[in-house]
Parts: structure tokens; C-alpha cells; sequence
């Protein structure tokens, strides 16, 4: 029943794929499944992933005559688990930076989208652009990107301006619950997954999308499938058939299903680690 | 002995027999004759005296100690339950209706069975693991007891969070299993790691890994605990080390060890949420997947204690009996 | 000193003292033998409120034990004034239960202390006193474990003496020490009956001991007083069947 | 004793003095003479046995057990630490310069202080809860043991995760804290419930109240360990109940208590770590939100078990002392 | 039986026997006196292994004790072996040390099933048999704790002697008894060694049980063997004033 049409499936992809993947016929991938619409567990079966990333997936592993098993994994098991060998990808939320695609691992954006606020119904504090965050009280999660963005905002839009700093305390999956009751002001996130709470939760909260170039000067917006460097043909592989998904309308029909249309990458991010170019497989120390 | 105590205070006052004022009016009232220190004490009592106390009957009008104390805790903590009650029955941000929709539910139920699965699996090896590293460290070897004594230490001291990914990632270390001579080419055996290491494999050996090493100071308190006359009478019967322990110090043994491990298989329990760092399915990882769609966070971390709860509560009842039995002789 | 009227105590379901009567006058020495389980210590742990009775009751120096008397009522004493009638009640134990924790003085100054309100120094000169009495003096700083038995058992008598109680019980203080330590033990109890000043009660198994000392020798049997009489009278020709059988067991 | 025994069997073969066959020839072998349970048994050692017995020298030649299992134990050992040791150290997927240079970086430390100070005062706290929970379960009346069961109960219970965003977020339930009567209007007093609960206040009082249920529990068997004579010959004494506790009861419970207390302050330790669900900022999620950004999972995460490790042998070699003194006596 | 030479023994620094020579010949009953701590308990326990010696040597019915000769050499015993001679030593404590967690037949068949490997049915039968012997038919199926002393000692020395051992060794088998059941146990052990069968070495403080049933007394003290005699001339003319003294203390 996956959304979209069925792909053709293609020897010449399948053939790019490096040989023990070729010989198992799966691809594993790691990722914490918490992260509506991109990728979330089925509620009537905790162990099965639904959203935009599984339903990429199964369009590329038609393309690719291979299937992709997805693992739910918590954040700090993924790379270990990519260096091991344990998967084959993460893929959920990384955040594509030049860093990362130089030194860490390869990326291949597959959504891009702007920030935004999650904060209390009606957003009585009025927030919206890094000014309006400063002396708020803003939760993130452990190990999110937006610590270092929201530290340099900070220092840019606050401090610099002789505004109070922005006040970031770390949460580990219980931001909502924080806002509720009164100990954060706000939370921030990518807009697309605020608006998903909100719209389940009407009366408590509401998610405030950023301005888009206040967004952007932080931060690329990009979430990519991250791959280990020890294994650039199954990156190339699988950017070829990203490419050949957003050539053929698939993907924008797969977005279409979760009303995201808004956020497939512009065409010249589509492959590997557009940011740096740097070859899969390859790393450059900076 | 308290309920010795409390019978006999009920039984007192029915009893006892000692005339009052009221009675067969003795020369001096009872309480001046009782609290009159004056009265020469001759070391003996006088016949009149002995008369006074078998005559006064005091039998309708003893009175037991007030608890005062113990009322008003009663009265707080009663309030502070209900109170409690109240807020969590009423609370806006409760959705009680989410919390019983999903009690049931197969997600939650199978997260169950995963934790039920990995806790009873890892208890029964920890166990095993214990018994066996605190008889080692007891050895009268430097090296033997060296070798469990930093094993405890290791495991004890390793975040669970970070064997976990260890155990669960052993390809980052080795892809093969290898059974062979190290440092030399010689194999008798090889099979890839992540075929053996699987996350339910790999899950139960961290778990057991770091609670046998909890574990095995208890065990270790439980064998001291072994009056040593036991293992000198076993030894003068002819028994060897491994028969003293089976037959003799294990079993008694037990009553001493069986408490504590209550403790133990409710931190296991709890612990074995943390195996979703690899890849658990177990049923807090469940009710928090369950969450991340519907956003009820507090109403599926309930459901999730509500289930922790009932299991405690079948191991506490099964605790119970398992230590009636022990301590039965 | 103390009376005894009609004292029955049971444990749970089974009652191991039947009718106790029994009295001790100011000064006199009673000691009480009998089997194993006969209920001898439970009487002692009675006498001082250790355990409650069941019915009949304790008299210590007109004192009810357990209970208060006012405005024409019995009232149950609460926890703080049962300790203060314990003040007035010395023990000494049969394992001796000196504070393993505690030097030899501290074992002895802390019921004054404490207990007494009493000064620190003036409890310590007691305590020395009372240490030399007892043939001990020197060993003020020495902890429990590196004293022997008698030497143990002899400040455990120095403690309870250190409260001034009117009735001292003891509890076979010697049962628990090695044969060569037992007479040290009974020399400082014979001294303390001989000086006429303190009323005992004494639970042993020192048949000769009794026979010297006591005033008055009482035989317990499964929960009854069976037979009481002067040392010679009991021990030489005793009345009751059970005593004699009792009596030969110990004396083969 | 086991060192005695090493001595001993050391000792003996410069001091034993057997014959043997070289030695000054009795008639038959010194084997064949002890073997030889054909001899008739008179009961007594004829006087040609003894002289046997004397002249032989056998002090060159005693052979002492050989313990192959421990030597071959010692070398495996010995072996797999060392592969362990190479593994980790030769590793291409850990750069232990990373390592180096997070070790000592400002919020790992800070971390760190957090994660001590956490782990400090909840230790103080819940051991002090839990003493009242011991003694409070202890007593003679049913609604007051009652109360402390189920004190303890619940709060083993509870996963500490929610019970942590319970008592993180009161702001779900109460707005203010007030002092009054329930029902009622009446108000003493009253402060919004987030200025007291601030995420350090939260995660200190959820990580004590976790943590006094589980050493209510060591700290009940402290004291049942202590000597019923004891309580005995302290009431004799006419002390009171809190007396006994506390000048002879307690001193006595703590050596029992101690030992197993090292295992809850490691509990403890690694517990704090889940106080980043309410912001707590310990050194686990520090070491986490580090490799968040630079992407180095392992590396942080093996500088947060460094850290672990260390602060755990500070704390046993001060318990090593702890104990030494509660058992000198 | 058994010959004990020139033992020396220390724990840690402090030596606690030093140089004692004793003979046991078969059937003999040897009764060892002395006052606490002069190492009358550690002397047994060398006998039956369970300490080791650091110099000197015993032997055990032609059994080196803790050494095995093969090629002229000695061998130290392995543990099992150790195990193997301690099955020929039967061995009774001063606390009985019962297995609790057992019935008095299971404690009894326990011995002979594991280390003897004996059939089920034939140690039941033989145990049987030793309950009938010391008196205790009918309590086969009684836990310990359901057990009075003197009878929980007597299950003792039925588990001894159902190891059917050359030498029987008792270390103060009735101290830990009350005074009333001492006479049953003493009995049992009377019987014993009047029967002439058994080789027995007997600690104990009832002198007039050594006087009884002794062939030869041994006093020791601090360490070391200060006299031994036959019973009427140890006990009645000691020779040694040290033995005087003790004497007087334990029989005043
Ligand atoms: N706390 C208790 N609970 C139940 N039964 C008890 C308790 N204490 C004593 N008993 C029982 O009461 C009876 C009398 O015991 P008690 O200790 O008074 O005897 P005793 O004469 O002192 O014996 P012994 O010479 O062995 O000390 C025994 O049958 C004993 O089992
Ligand atoms: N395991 C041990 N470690 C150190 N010293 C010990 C040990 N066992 C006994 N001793 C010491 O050895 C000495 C002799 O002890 P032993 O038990 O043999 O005396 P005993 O004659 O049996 O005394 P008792 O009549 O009290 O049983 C004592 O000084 C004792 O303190
Ligand atoms: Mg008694
Ligand atoms: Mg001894």
C-alpha cells in the first residue's frame, strides 16, 4: 500500500551497490523513530517505521532490487552502529553540515526545511524571529544541532545587541511536557514537526514557523541519510536513485502523501554531501 | 512479637484486678498509697497493702496509650493519597481515556513481552555469572580473586548505556569470531559477529553482563553469611569445595541473598528500557514510539508503570513465597 | 521489693508462664533454677518490662510495672516513662550484651548519662569506682572483644550497678563463660548478695553457687513455680518429684 | 586465613623431616611401608616405624600441589586483556585524540560537577529518607509500617524517568505550592511551584526519592543485623527508643550497611545521568550533546565512563577506609 | 592410630602449638583438658586437615595427614585428595554444626551418599540404625531447629560415625548444652568408647568424664602438652602446678 507509483526496478543502480550488500539483498538502516512526518513508529506495531524516509526507502529498494530494514535506534547507538558495520545507514535526522560531510560520514539530503517554535497555545510571548528568543527559555533536544545554533543566534540577535542571552536547556523527549508546565517557554525544532504536535494538541500548543532567512543563516535546513565513508558505492548508489526518484515525480508525490511538498531539497542538493562536494568515501580534513 | 505485644495489651485491661477508690474502701486512697514514697520501706508488704491490691478492681477503667502520633500521620497521609489521587484523576493534561485505550494494546503488550523476556533471560545468566565470580573471588588464588575482583569492578563501574553499545556494536572491534591461538594464524572455528550479536543477543549479554557484577556482592554477603562451622562440618564429612557449595553453604545461603535481589531484578527491570540505545523494542521504548505519534506523553509513560507495577507486584508475591520457603526450617 | 501476683504471659498462642506468684523482700537474694524453656528468663524480662503480661500483675517498690496510676485509673505507661521505671531495674544478660562499639567506661557510663542525666565526670568517677569493685580496674579503655568472658560479664554487672537500681536480675551469667572463668564471675555476685544492700534475682544453673548465696531458692517446670524453699531445703530434700529428677540431671 | 596458608605451605618443607629410600636404609621402602595397609593395625606404632618415620629426610623434596588451572587461567586472562587493551588502542573507528582533548573541556566538566553535586546531596538525602523508611517500617503500628511498605514500594516502583518528569513538571499539576488546609479556603502561604522546582531541585528530589526506597531496604536488614540483645540491654538501661537507635543501634548497622551501599552510590552515579529528561545537564548527557554536534558518539562517550571511573574509585578507596574504621573494634 | 609429632603450628605471627607429641593407639580414649585459648580446638582441627601445620607431622593410620609419598618424594594432597582422608577422621563440634536446611537423616546420609558414594537406600538404613543407637529413633524427619541440644549433638555423632571413621575426634561436645541435657550426650559418647571399638580423641571441660571413660588425660596449655597421665593420676595427683590450678578452678 506504499504511497507513490512502484518503481521499475533497475540493474544498472543494482549493480553500483557494493557486493555485500548485493549478496545479503537488504540494507539496514538505524534510526529513532520520533520524528513525525519523517519517521515515526506504527502504533499498532512499535517496531515498524512510518513516514517520508521509510516510504523513500521502499521506493528506492524497488529501484534498487533490495530491501531496506529499518531498526529503531536511539541517537547515541547510531554511529557506533555505522562504524560497526551493525547498519548500513542512519537515517532519521542528521543534520547535513560541511564538518560532517568532510570528516564523519557521507550525506545525502532527502528534506529541507526551516525552524520554528513550539510554544504555548496562542504564543502569548509572541515569538518569532532570534530576536524575539531573547531571555526565553528554550528547550532542546540532547544532542540536537540547535545548541550550537542557538548559541550563535544568541550572540548575534542578543548579547551583542544588549539583549539578554537566549536560555537553552537540554531534554531528552520530554520538551512538550516542559512547555506544559511552565518550565520552558518554547521549544524548537524543524517547523514541519512542530506543526505535526500542534495540530494534534490544538489547545495546548502552537508552533511558530521562523522567518526564512533568519533560519537559513544558521543553518542549511538539511537532514540527510548519513553513510559510513567505508562505503562510497552504496552512497553513489544511493543518490543515483534519490536522483532518479526526483526526476521521476516520485518523490514529489511520496512528500505530497504527508502534505510536505514544501520540503524536497532544491535540485542541486540532491546527491552526495552537496554543501562540501566532497567525493564519497573521501575525507577532508578542514 | 508486635502482635504478641498488641494482644496482650487488649487482654490487660479485662483481666487485671485492682479495687479502686469506688471499692471496698481501704484507709488511704489507692493513689496516695502508690505514690507514697514516705512510706517506710520495711522490704516487706505489709498485709494490709496486700489487701488493698487484690481488692481493687480497675478492671472497666484501664487506659491503653494514646498514639496520638500515629493518628495524625494517618490523617496526612490519607489526605496527602487523596490529594495526590485527585490531582493525577482530574488533571487537565491526563487523558485517561488514552491511558486505558492503550493498556491493552499490542504494541505495549509485546514491548512487555520483550522486557519480561530480557529481564527473566538476563536474570537467570547474571545469576549464574554471580554465583560463579563471587566463589573466584573467594579463592585463596591472588590471580583468581584479582580476576573477579576487577570483573565486578569493570562492569560495575561501565555506564550500562555505554556496554550496551559495546556489546551491541562488537563489529566496531572485531567482524569474526574466531576461535583460535591469538597472535598466530591458526583457526579453528569463524563466524561473523553480527550474526551471533544479534540486539536480543546482545541485549540480554550487556544486561547480564553489568547485573552480575551488582549481583555478585550480593551472593558474595549471602556465602560469608554461611556460619563457618557449615563449611568446616561439610569439609570434615569429606565433602570437596564444589559439594560444600551445592549442597551445603548455596541453600543456606539463600535466605540471605533472595531479599536483596529484589532490589536487583527491579533495577534489571528497569534497566532494560536503556537497551533501545540497540535496538530493544522493549515496552518503555514502545509507549515512548507510541508518544512520538500522538504526542501523549504522560498518559503513555503511565501505561508503561502501570504494566512495571503489575510485574512487581507478581515478583514481590513470588519473592515473598520463594522466602517463606527458605526461611521455613 | 518485688511482688509477683498470679503473672501469666503467653507468646502468640502458647503460654509459657502459669500463675506466677512470687516475692522478693528488700535485700534477700532468690535464685531460680530450672530446665531449659522453663520460662525463667521470660519472668526475668517481665519483672522488667521487656515483655508485657498477659494478666496479674508486677509490683517493683510499690510501683506497678507498666502501668500509672491517676485520677483513679490505670493508665499504660507510654514508651519514654517505661524507661524510667527500667532505671530503677538493673539486668545483667546471659551473653553479657555489653555495647561491642564502646570501651569498657562508655559501656557503663552510658545509662547514667543518658538515662540519668547525670554529669559526665561524676558518671565516669562512678564507673571507675564501680570498675575497681568489680576487680577491673585498668581495663577502663579496653573494647569488649579483647576482654574474656568473665572480664566481659564482670563490667556488664559494673553497667547495671552504674544505674543504682533497687532489684538487680541476672540472667545464668556465667552459663555462657568457660568453666575457668565462671568463679571470677560469681565471687563479684557473691560479694554483692553478702553485702545485704541489693535485691537479686538470679536464674542459674550453679546449684553450689545457689546453695551459698541465696536466701531463698525458687524451682520453675514448664512454666510453674513448682517448689520454693530455703537452699537447703530445696536442693537437700527436695519435696516434689520433678525437682529431684531435675536435680539429679544437673548434679550427676 | 588463606595467607596463613600459603605460609604454612611454605613453611613446611624446610622443617619436615622424613627419611627417604637414600636416606640411612631401613628394611623396607618408605612407600611401600606407608602403603602397605596389610600391616597389621596393633594399634601401636612399633618402635621400627617410629625410627623410620625420624630418619627420613624428605626436606629437598616435598612437592607442592601445582595449580595448573590457575596458570592456565592467569595466561588466558592475561591474553584476552591484552587483546581488549590492542583492540581499543589500535582502533581505527575510536581517535583517542578526541578523547584527549575532551577529557578536560569545560562542559564536560561542568558536567561532571553536576553530575557530583547531584549524586552528593541525593546520597545524603535519600540515606537520611531511608533510615526514617527503616524505622518507620519497623514499628509496632500497622498503619505506620503500612505507610513506610508503601513509601517504598511505590517509589522502587516508579520508573525513575517518570518519576522524574513528574516531579520535574509539578507545574502539570500544581501552579503554586501552598500551605493550607485541603478543601478549604484557607491559605498560609503560598510560591509558584516552577521557582521552588527548578531542574536541579526536580532532579535532586526524584533521584532521592528513587533512591531512599531502594536503601530502605539495605538499611532495615543494617538494623535487624544488630543484635536483639542489644536493643534489649539498651532498654534495660532505660534508654529510649531513639537512643538505642542512635547510640546503639546505628554505630552497630553500619557495618553491614556500608558494603552494599557502594553498589546504590554507583546506582546512584549513573541514575543521575537520566535526569537529562528534565534538563538536568549531568556529565553523561554533557558527553552527549558534545558528540550531538562533532559526531564522535564513542570517543564522549568513553570520556564520560573515564570520568565514571575515576569518581568511582575515589569513592571505594574512601569506602575501603569507611569500612576499615566501622569494623576495627 | 594416630601419632602426632613435633607439631608446630602459627596463625599469622602468633604461635599457638608448639611441639606436641601425642600417641593415640587403636581404641584408646584420649580426653584433653585445658583452660581457653591453649589450643586444644587446633590441635583437632590439624588432625582432620582442616588447618595446616608448619612443621612436624601426623599421622593417621599409616596416612601421612595432608601428604601423599609417591616416588619418593612427598606430595602435598590436592583438595580432593585432602577430601578422601578426612572421610576416615569423623569429626563432632562444640556447636553441633548441623546442616539446618536438612532433616537429621538427611544430615546423617549426606557423608556416606556424597563422599562415600554409598546407595541411597543401604546410608538411609545404616543411618537408621545410628538414630536407633544414640537414642533417637523416630526423630528421622526432625529439622535441627525441631531438635534439643543433646539431641541435635547426638544426630552430630551419628553423622561421624556414619562415615564409619578410624579415629573419632570431639571437641567439647557438650559445652554448648544445657546442664540437664549434657548427661544424654555423655552418655552416648560413654557407650562408645567403652565398647573398645573406637579410637576417640576428646576435648571437654567434664572432668568427671574424663575420669570415667579416659584411658590417658592430656592437660595442655598455652600451646603446649603439660602433662598427661592416666585419669586417676592427671586428675587426683597432678604433677605440674600449673594442672593444680586449673583443676582447683574448674572443680571449686
Ligand atoms: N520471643 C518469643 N516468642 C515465642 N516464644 C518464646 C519467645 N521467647 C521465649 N519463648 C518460649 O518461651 C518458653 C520459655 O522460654 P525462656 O527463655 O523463658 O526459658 P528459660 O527457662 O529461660 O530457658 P533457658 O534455660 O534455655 O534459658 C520456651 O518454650 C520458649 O520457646
Ligand atoms: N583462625 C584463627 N586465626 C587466628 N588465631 C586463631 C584462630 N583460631 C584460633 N586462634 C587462636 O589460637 C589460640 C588457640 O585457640 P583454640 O581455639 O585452639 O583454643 P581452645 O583451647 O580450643 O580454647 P576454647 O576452650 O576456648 O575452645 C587462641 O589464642 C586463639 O585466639
Ligand atoms: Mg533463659
Ligand atoms: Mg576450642
Amino acid at each position: 500500500e506504499g504511497p507513490g507509483e512502484t518503481q521499475d526496478f533497475s540493474q544498472e543502480l543494482h549493480d553500483m551497490l557494493p557486493e555485500h550488500i548485493r549478496a545479503a539483498g537488504v540494507i539496514s538502516v538505524a534510526g529513532a523513530f520520533d520524528n513525525p512526518p519523517n519517521l515515526y513508529a506504527d502504533t499498532t506495531d512499535t517496531t515498524k517505521a512510518n513516514g517520508i524516509a521509510p516510504d523513500l526507502a521502499e521506493a528506492m529498494g524497488e529501484l534498487l532490487g533490495v530491501e531496506f530494514q529499518w531498526v529503531n535506534t536511539q541517537w547515541p547507538g547510531q554511529l557506533p552502529g555505522l562504524d560497526a558495520g551493525t547498519y548500513d545507514l542512519i537515517w532519521g535526522q542528521a543534520s547535513v553540515t560541511e564538518e560532517r560531510e568532510r570528516e564523519i560520514i557521507d550525506l545525502i539530503p532527502y528534506t529541507q526545511t526551516v525552524l520554528g517554535w513550539l510554544v504555548p497555545a496562542g504564543n502569548p510571548l509572541d515569538l518569532s524571529g532570534w530576536e524575539s528568543a531573547c531571555g526565553k527559555r528554550i528547550g532542546i533536544t540532547v544532542g540536537a544541532i540547535f545548541a550550537e545554533i542557538l548559541a550563535d543566534a544568541s550572540e548575534d540577535y542578543c548579547t551583542s545587541q544588549g539583549q539578554p542571552a537566549i536560555e537553552v536547556s537540554e531534554f531528552q523527549g520530554s520538551e512538550h511536557t516542559a512547555i506544559l508546565s511552565n518550565n520552558i517557554d518554547a521549544g524548537i525544532d524543524s517547523y514541519p514537526v512542530l506543526s505535526g504536535t500542534a495540530n494534534e494538541h490544538p489547545d495546548d500548543f502552537t508552533a511558530v514557523q521562523m522567518p526564512e532567512d533568519e533560519s537559513f543563516e544558521y543553518y542549511s535546513g538539511l537532514a540527510g541519510i548519513g553513510i559510513s565513508k567505508q562505503n562510497p558505492e552504496l552512497a553513489n548508489a544511493l543518490a543515483e536513485a534519490m536522483l532518479v526518484l526526483y526526476e521521476n515525480g516520485s518523490l514529489e508525490s511520496i512528500y505530497a502523501e504527508y502534505d510536505a511538498v514544501d520540503q524536497i531539497p532544491d535540485t542541486e542538493l540532491i546527491g552526495v554531501n552537496p554543501l562540501t562536494q566532497t567525493p564519497a568515501g573521501e575525507i577532508e580534513s578542514a | 512479637m508486635s502482635r504478641d505485644r498488641a494482644d496482650a495489651r487488649r487482654a490487660i485491661p479485662a483481666r487485671t484486678r485492682v479495687t479502686s477508690r469506688r471499692g471496698a474502701g481501704p484507709p488511704t486512697t489507692f493513689e496516695e498509697h502508690v505514690m507514697n514514697k514516705e512510706t517506710p520501706d520495711t522490704g516487706v508488704i505489709t498485709q494490709m497493702e496486700r489487701q488493698v491490691r487484690e481488692e481493687v478492681d480497675l478492671s472497666a477503667k484501664v487506659v491503653p496509650v494514646r498514639h496520638w502520633g500515629r493518628g495524625v500521620l494517618t490523617v496526612i497521609v490519607a489526605l496527602i493519597a487523596l490529594q495526590i489521587t485527585w490531582a493525577l484523576a482530574t488533571n487537565e493534561h491526563i487523558h485517561w481515556e488514552v491511558v486505558a485505550s492503550h493498556l491493552f494494546s499490542g504494541s505495549i503488550l509485546n514491548g512487555l513481552w520483550v522486557t519480561l523476556q530480557l529481564t527473566a533471560l538476563s536474570l537467570v545468566i547474571s545469576l549464574v555469572l554471580a554465583v560463579i565470580a563471587a566463589v573466584l573471588r573467594m579463592s585463596k588464588s591472588k590471580v583468581v580473586s584479582g580476576v573477579s575482583f576487577a570483573y565486578v569492578f569493570f562492569f560495575r563501574a561501565i555506564p550500562l548505556i555505554v556496554l550496551l553499545i559495546f556489546v551491541g556494536n562488537l563489529g566496531l572491534f572485531v567482524t569474526e569470531l574466531t576461535l583460535g591461538i591469538p597472535f598466530t594464524e591458526i583457526v579453528f572455528f569463524s563466524i561473523p559477529v553480527n550474526q551471533v550479536f544479534t540486539p536480543f543477543v546482545a541485549s540480554v549479554v550487556g544486561l547480564s553482563l553489568a547485573a552480575s557484577a551488582y549481583m555478585s556482592e550480593i551472593v558474595r554477603a549471602g556465602l560469608l553469611s554461611v556460619n563457618r562451622g557449615q563449611y568446616a562440618a561439610a569439609m570434615a564429612l569429606g565433602l570437596d569445595r564444589g559439594k560444600t557449595l551445592r549442597y551445603i553453604v548455596i541453600p543456606q545461603a539463600m535466605r540471605v541473598i533472595i531479599p536483596p535481589m529484589g532490589n536487583e531484578f527491579i533495577t534489571m527491570l528497569k534497566m532494560s528500557a536503556l537497551v533501545s540505545v540497540i535496538a530493544g523494542g522493549d515496552l518503555l521504548t514502545a509507549a515512548q514510539a507510541i508518544s512520538g505519534v500522538n504526542y501523549r506523553t504522560i498518559e503513555l509513560l503511565i501505561v508503561a508503570t502501570i504494566w512495571y507495577i503489575v510485574v512487581i507486584i507478581v515478583v514481590s508475591v513470588f519473592q515473598y513465597f520463594i522466602e517463606r520457603r527458605t526461611a521455613e526450617k | 521489693m518485688v511482688q509477683i501476683d498470679k503473672v501469666n504471659k503467653s507468646y502468640g498462642g502458647t503460654q509459657v508462664l502459669f500463675d506466677i506468684d512470687l516475692e522478693v523482700s528488700q535485700g534477700e537474694t532468690v535464685c531460680i533454677i530450672g530446665p531449659s524453656g522453663s520460662g525463667k528468663s521470660t519472668l526475668l524480662r517481665c519483672v522488667n518490662y521487656l515483655e508485657e503480661i498477659n494478666s496479674g500483675q508486677i509490683w517493683v517498690d510499690h510501683d506497678l510495672v507498666g502501668y500509672r496510676v491517676a485520677g483513679g485509673r490505670l493508665h499504660e505507661l507510654r514508651e519514654n516513662e517505661a524507661c524510667k521505671q527500667r532505671v530503677d531495674i538493673g539486668m545483667v544478660f546471659q551473653n553479657f550484651n555489653l555495647f561491642p562499639h564502646m570501651t569498657a567506661i562508655d559501656n557503663i557510663t552510658l545509662g547514667p548519662i543518658l538515662a540519668k542525666r547525670i554529669s559526665k565526670a561524676n558518671a565516669r568517677k562512678a564507673a571507675q569506682e564501680l570498675l575497681n569493685r568489680v576487680g577491673l580496674g585498668g581495663k577502663e579503655h579496653h573494647y569488649p572483644s579483647q576482654l574474656s568472658g568473665g572480664q566481659q560479664q564482670r563490667v556488664a554487672i559494673a553497667r547495671a550497678l552504674a544505674m543504682e537500681p533497687k532489684v538487680m536480675l541476672f540472667d545464668e551469667p556465667t552459663s555462657a563463660l568457660d568453666p575457668e572463668l565462671v568463679g571470677e564471675v560469681l565471687a563479684v555476685m557473691k560479694d554483692l548478695a553478702q553485702s545485704g544492700s541489693t535485691t537479686m534475682l538470679v536464674v542459674t544453673h550453679e546449684i553450689g553457687f545457689a546453695r551459698e548465696v541465696a536466701d531463698r531458692v525458687v524451682f520453675m517446670d514448664a512454666g510453674r513455680i513448682v517448689e520454693v524453699g530455703s537452699p537447703s531445703e530445696l536442693l537437700d530434700t527436695p519435696k516434689e518429684e520433678r525437682t529431684r529428677a531435675f536435680l539429679s540431671a544437673v548434679l550427676a
